[in-house]
């Protein structure tokens, strides 16, 4: 009965960790009241109704960020779920890349532990313009 | 990049990654389309589930030695749909772009 | 048979016929399955309208130089069915099979 | 005003004649009651309920016939509305061609005119073993 009970038991500490693993990812939320058009709040549950809340993703363990940046300041303008973990979500932190649009810079990132996109970890390179 | 280097044996779904870097997609930067790659040969019917009747007849014309002026080919059969966050000039724009992602090939 | 010889200036649908002379085959002899054919070059939206986005950013990645292990190609994308009378040794048996006629062509 | 009126008049005469031309096909109708799966009788609307009936094409104008070909006698094993006006169907007479299939030999046709499917008007050559 011992060996059996023991790989019962093991057994269920492999579906605990399992399940800790591949349980919802939580990301903040926050868009922006300003010039957005549409919502990313179909990838997740929201949780808390304060400015900055909380998501629980439905389909991905992948939170996203997008960051106005201007005089060397930082403005959140989006954050949340991310629908798909297979778009470059490779780091648990927030390492953004800049992107230099009609005079805007904005920084963005993806990343995949609970929470990462609050703040920005690692600032992206000084944004050169791009496109052809 | 692809998934596998060497030749297929025959018509199937391979990972590709697309670059989006274009100035007015602020997020994803690149995300996985995939592409449909291989020969489209007979039988299918053991291979590719994703053909049909019109390809078997295809492949029987070319089998009994009728050129075609269009061989079939391997192309995806069943997409899914992507988010994309857009600068519109103004402000940010979330657009579910259809038809993004390659989920399943087949020979057509 | 081909509705018209000369090269196509880009992807659309061809009359082709196709020829059913199997002995199992009672009705039709032949029948009118038509084919895709012709190139799958930049713009889409001009030209045919069986296009994907997957489709458009194959395009775009081929004109910035990066080779593609399967450039976009011309097939179906809409097809109807087709009635056909059989003999199963038995007797006759009517069937319809699905996707054998072509209806609309697009770049995929 | 006579001018216009004879224009009204010209295209009422054409709307006719395109009803005459682009109207119903009439096929003979015979289905045989032993070892027959399935059914034509999707093609079109049946109007006699004797056993060689009438059947009003729906969208097509073409007829087709089968007879069973034994001991030099023809023995008609389906007739009806054919689904396509696409599938080699020329001939305003049944001008049937053979099939040899499992020791039984078939004469089939494709026509396009109103009741051309009730007799085989011409034969097709002796049938000959097909398939590869």
């Amino acid at each position: 009965m011992c060996p059996r009970a023991l790989r019962l038991l093991r057994g269920l500490c492999l579906w605990l960790l399992l399940g800790t693993v591949s349980g919802n990812r939580s990301c903040v939320f926050y868009e922006t009241p300003h010039n957005l058009q549409g919502s990313m709040r179909h990838q997740g549950r929201l949780l808390a109704g304060a400015e900055h809340g909380t998501i629980l993703c439905h389909s991905s363990h992948c939170c996203f960020g997008i960051w106005n940046q201007s005089h060397g300041r930082l403005q959140a303008v989006m954050q949340g779920c991310w629908g798909s973990d297979r778009d470059g979500c490779d780091s648990p932190a927030c390492k953004t890349s800049p992107v230099h649009t009609a005079g805007v810079i904005f920084q963005r990132c993806l990343c995949r532990s609970d929470f990462c996109n609050a703040n920005v970890s690692q600032l992206g390179a000084p944004a050169a313009p791009q496109g052809e | 990049q692809n998934r596998s280097a060497g030749s297929q044996a025959y018509c199937r779904l391979q990972e590709l990654t697309i670059n989006l870097r274009y100035d007015f997609i602020i997020v994803p930067v690149e995300y996985t389309a995939n592409n449909c790659e291989g020969p489209c040969r007979r039988p299918l019917s053991t291979r590719s589930p994703g053909y049909s009747s019109h390809t078997v007849l295809l492949l029987e014309m070319q089998a009994r030695g009728t050129p075609l002026r269009r061989s079939p080919c391997c192309v995806p059969v069943k997409y899914s749909s992507q988010d994309v966050i857009l600068f519109t000039g103004e402000g940010l724009q979330v657009t579910t772009y259809p038809e993004m992602v390659v989920e399943e090939c087949g020979c057509r």
